[in-house]
């Protein structure tokens, strides 16, 4: 079954799907000259997924990310600008530069923020999942995880916890092959994760992560069921990575060729021109166009990263809490 | 004013604070219990201590959820859900259990409004009960607080009868940061005037329960009601001294601690941790640094031992500090010259 | 299929079993008395488990138990006179007083701890499974569980180290139908434990826990498995606790005349003596003997343990460590 | 003596200490990398930040464990095979995940002796990176040694240069209780001398860098080196300092702190830590306690504020205590009257 979508909403998908590639890949030559800071993990290649799965979601809609987090922040709606400023340490960035590429957040936009902690996004996505029910408005919360993380007690525990309390709780598991330098079959066991999801009582889907379509079908169903109140749900997506587990990682344990022939192969990009071209009323000139406005924001956004200033010294103690001091109630 | 027990005390409080405001909830272990039970009594335990009886058939399972055995999970759905518009009391039913739940109160609930430059709130409150004196074991009886204190994000909170138990609960849960609150197993069935109506005791100010000119004693928690008796024992000798409850040992009411140190220049801190990096060195590192001037004799620090808490009753009495050996450190201080 | 066991072994699982059973009962009176300190969790009703499992192990094997844990330690062969006088607390005891109840351990029996904390002991399992297996000898590493710790990320994840690491650990699951004051039906989402246990890899098998033969058997198809280096296993058991969670817990949870029936129909020595009198050979005259015994040995067990000295105040602070002085290598 | 790296050091300690020891094992996340991957190269990283390189191959997947990602089980694993008769070396990749295996750590490893009443041994060591400096966020730097040395049972290092770290982890691995091992992750890189052959540096003993009359620093871990820089300095001035590396906080060279307060009456202490229960707490609080008569100035103490690990550069270079602000906390104390 394909589910009918508009063009526009088409069009937007891939402006996403773009927007992240185009965001990383630029990042990529970035981070070489050494302007930006610390650990940067990059979504290249998973786009499908974010976008796929942000689609059917507004800003109530609450996501809970990983390490890997640009790729969701930006199919959440998340300020490509405010985000570039964050992953370079400016004032002018989501979190004024205090928690960086692993830490993006953006409340208004329903993106709970990424996650330096492999796994604990579980936890903290039943509780968004759980206020959404106790709302009763059809709200979901979602958890995005890595094949890896899969193996975290708090992950289990999540899920167990969203079956337990009937939270509208759904994991969306994203298995790029790797966690850092390890094969996910050595990780798991041997086992197959969609057979344990459904082993915590999770109506389970399994599908092609590198195909935007087949992501957006499996969430359809799987959001029908949880908005419904029919409990949490679980999505396993085969994806790839195209870059290292970290930005400066030599990926000694993949095989020469993998990401090129992946590149060619499993590329979403590709994929998804090569389907809505022209079936759906979609031209190469309108993708085109969108390529050349995407590399345009893409550049504004390093741009006005580069310029901003840094946050004084003086608020490196602020934030820390809402109120301490004894003036309170 | 009304005579109840600590344990009432709290349990008013929640029962006052859900009743006003719908998007609290709580959530933990057996906090109601009978979930999946055969006698069909839903609420068939209010808590293990009792502390959140009636909550279920007044406010529903949704608002008052038993838990599975997943403590990092209690904690990090609680937090989950205070980001995003409620505000959650997670119950962890042993102090010693935030072991296991530690990442989420230490990476994410305390961290998550500094990381986003001040945008995220998570107003959530973590209840754990604490300390020794019940013959409970090694891995039942820690008191801890001093770890939540060291954590950048958390306030920490430690009320030491039922008053105070009201006016910080209060607080606790109306406040917009992660609190852990401390109640100490021993004291629930004490009994207390507490005050009528609404009751709140700002963070951050400490309580003097008693003054005299010739030894400053801080305490907090349990150690409070131990060093109340020395303090009686100590006035019969001539020994007058201020006694300093903390109330809650983040934020710290540093200036009610230097004012009494000033006019006595003798200190003891009472603190139920082991020794190495408690809340008694911290309080006697705080005085070596802004209070040096005013001291007069070497600070003393009434901790329990470098040790785990041992089970038998003779073992345990010996172990966590007691009304003989915080007088006997007041003492000391007093007589040093 | 029924394995034949010999007469000695039968009249042996036996006399633990009673000797579980009356170890129990004695403490439920004597906690009345307020002699006792602390938190004691009886293990009544479950003997079978305990005595069905440790009849495949001798002292090489290891165990890791609950806060459920004097059957494991009796089945394990600690000696019950100084397990009593642990947890009356006093100098004789196996921890001389330090541990308790909750915390009694004997190493050279192989029983690595009974354990406060719910889940704690499925990492350490795996790890007595891992030095077992590095000596490859055969030996296994036991981690006995009850179903309400299978909510605890510890033990998710311990079992799927087991599986990743290919240990010889089994897993012991006995579902006694609470934890604490909840159902078992609730805290797991509804969910059979057996499938979660197979959702990690693990071989499983799934019996009534309150027949011993029954227990033995499935014990001997896992240990099979485990010994010969084919990795870790689970069995569940279906057992039933004769009183509440703790000593002084008022059950209100539970049907009024649940236990009555389950002692009436559940009762493993009931079962027991029905299934072995006469066709093992086995005379009523006997059996009572050995509870004559059994009854015997507890009264001194609790004799001595009375008359046993408390530890010295001055020991307090001892045992801490190995050693702890600058003097070291 | 040879030059190499801190993490040079390290690896050798465990090469020869595996290949003297069949019962030693080491386990961890990416230890040795590639388990699984395409390339087929089975030690495709050593650990990622190298320390356990090479040992796969030497010493097989036995005894070299590449875990999935579960800090818990992973200390959890290595603690109940250290009480099964073998000796385990847990990594965690970062220090800040101990909040994850806490309960292993802090409520199983250290107190199985106790609770036994001395008849368990548990000859486990876990090694963390850990500390700021890398821009690695609030959820990569903290470091959280002050609450590993505030359980009992539990034994805390912290090497300063390759020496130290050769010396220390070799005690470590042959020492039967367990022992947490932080290694600062800006440290790795840095070339230092190291004595050849087997070497062992006791636990306790801290080691006095350089003398003088003025104040005393005490400093662990990273801090040390940010003292040595501000000594200099302050030696131009006319400052002389006792310089001391505790090199491990528990146990604690508690005559050595002694011995230099005498002499001294002034002392800094320099810790990485967030202040509240701090080293640098615990410690001033101690000299408050035992040398308090030799003090003639309130003790310094130098730490992060109270707050997360800022990530962006400019914010956590002022964040974490510096050559500059060790010296002026120096002049301050020094000038004291
Ligand atoms: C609790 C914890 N342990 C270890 C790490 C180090 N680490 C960061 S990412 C990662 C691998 C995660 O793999 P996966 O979940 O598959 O996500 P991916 O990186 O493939 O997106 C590890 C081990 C961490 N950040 N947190
Ligand atoms: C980590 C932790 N959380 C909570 C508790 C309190 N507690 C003790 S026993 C228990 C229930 C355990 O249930 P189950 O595993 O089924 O064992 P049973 O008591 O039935 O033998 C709970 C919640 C604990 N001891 N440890
Ligand atoms: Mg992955
Ligand atoms: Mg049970």
């Amino acid at each position: 079954m394909r589910l009918q979508q508009s063009k526009e909403q088409l069009l937007d998908a891939y402006r996403q799907m773009k927007t992240i590639r185009e965001f990383e890949e630029r990042l990529h030559r970035e981070i070489m000259t050494g302007e930006i800071a610390g650990f940067t993990h990059l979504y290249s290649g998973q786009e499908a997924v974010a976008v796929g799965v942000c689609q059917h979601l507004d800003s109530e809609d609450l996501i809970v990310s990983t390490h890997r987090g640009h790729g969701h922040c930006i199919a959440k709606g998340c300020d490509v600008i405010d985000m570039m400023a964050e992953i370079y340490g400016r004032q002018t960035g989501l979190g004024k530069g205090k928690g960086g590429s692993m830490h993006i957040a953006d409340f208004d936009k329903g993106m709970l923020g990424a996650n330096g902690v492999v796994g604990a996004g579980g936890p903290l996505a039943v509780g968004a999942a759980l206020s959404a029910k106790l709302d009763g408005r059809g709200r979901v919360g979602i958890c995005f995880a890595g094949e890896g993380s899969i193996n975290q007690g708090a992950v289990f525990e999540a899920m167990n916890m969203a079956k337990v309390i009937n939270a509208p709780a759904v994991f969306a598991i994203e298995i790029n092959g790797y966690s850092e330098h390890t094969g996910a079959s050595y990780s798991v066991g041997g086992i197959d994760i969609a057979n344990r999801t459904a082993g915590f009582g999770l109506k389970t889907v399994e599908t092609d992560g590198c195909d935007y379509h087949a992501v957006y079908d499996a969430m359809a169903e799987l959001l029908d069921h949880a908005r419904a109140g029919n409990g949490p749900c679980a999505a396993v997506f085969r994806t790839t990575r195209f870059f290292g587990h970290f930005e400066g990682d030599p990926q000694k344990y993949r095989a020469r060729d993998e990401v090129k022939q992946h590149r060619l192969e499993r590329d979403c990009l590709k994929t998804f021109r090569a389907r809505v071209v022209p079936v759906c009323g979609i031209s190469e000139t309108e993708l085109d166009a969108i390529d050349a406005d995407v590399l345009a924001l893409i550049d504004a956004a390093v741009d006005r990263a580069r310029a901003a200033p840094a946050t004084p010294i003086e608020e490196m103690e602020a934030d820390v809490y809402v109120s301490y001091q004894q003036d309170q109630p | 004013m009304t005579v109840m027990t600590y344990r009432e005390a709290l349990n008013q409080v929640l029962h006052t604070e859900m009743a006003r405001a719908p998007d609290i909830f709580v959530c933990g272990e057996d906090i109601s219990g009978g979930a999946g039970g055969t006698s069909g009594e839903r609420e068939a335990s209010g808590g293990i201590f009792g502390v959140t009886a009636g909550l279920l058939p007044r406010f529903g399972a949704d608002r008052v959820i038993d838990t599975p055995i997943s403590e990092n999970t209690i904690v990090g759905m609680a937090a989950g859900a205070s980001l995003a518009g409620k505000r959650g009391i997670a119950e962890i039913m042993f102090a010693d259990f935030i072991t296991l739940a530690l990442d989420q109160m230490m990476n994410q609930a305390a961290k998550f409004r500094y990381m986003s430059g001040g945008k995220a709130t998570c107003p959530l409150v973590i209840r754990v009960p604490y300390g020794a004196g019940m013959n409970m074991g090694a891995q039942h009886s820690q008191s801890m607080y001093n770890i939540v204190t060291s954590v950048p994000g958390l306030k920490t909170v430690i009320p030491t009868n039922a008053a105070d138990a009201k006016g910080l609960l209060t607080t606790a849960i109306r406040d917009d940061d992660p609190v852990v609150f401390f109640e100490h197993k021993a004291m629930y069935g004490r009994k207390y005037e507490v005050p009528d109506g609404e009751y709140l005791i700002p963070f951050g100010q400490a309580s003097l329960l008693c003054e005299g000119d010739d030894a400053t004693i801080i305490a907090m928690g349990r150690m409070v009601l131990f060093a109340q008796k020395s303090v009686a024992v100590l006035k019969e000798e001539g020994i007058d001294c201020d006694l300093i409850d903390l109330r809650t040992t983040s934020p710290m009411d540093e200036d009610t601690i230097l004012d009494s140190v000033e006019k006595t220049g003798r200190v003891i801190v009472v603190d139920e941790c082991t020794p190495r990096c408690s809340l008694a060195s911290d309080i006697a590192g705080f005085i070596a640094s802004h209070g040096f001037s005013s001291l007069k004799a070497p600070v003393g620090q009434v901790t329990s031992p470098h040790a785990p808490v041992p089970f038998a009753r003779e073992l345990e009495r010996a172990f966590v500090p007691n009304p003989v050996s915080i007088a006997a450190a007041v003492r000391k201080v007093v007589s040093y010259q």
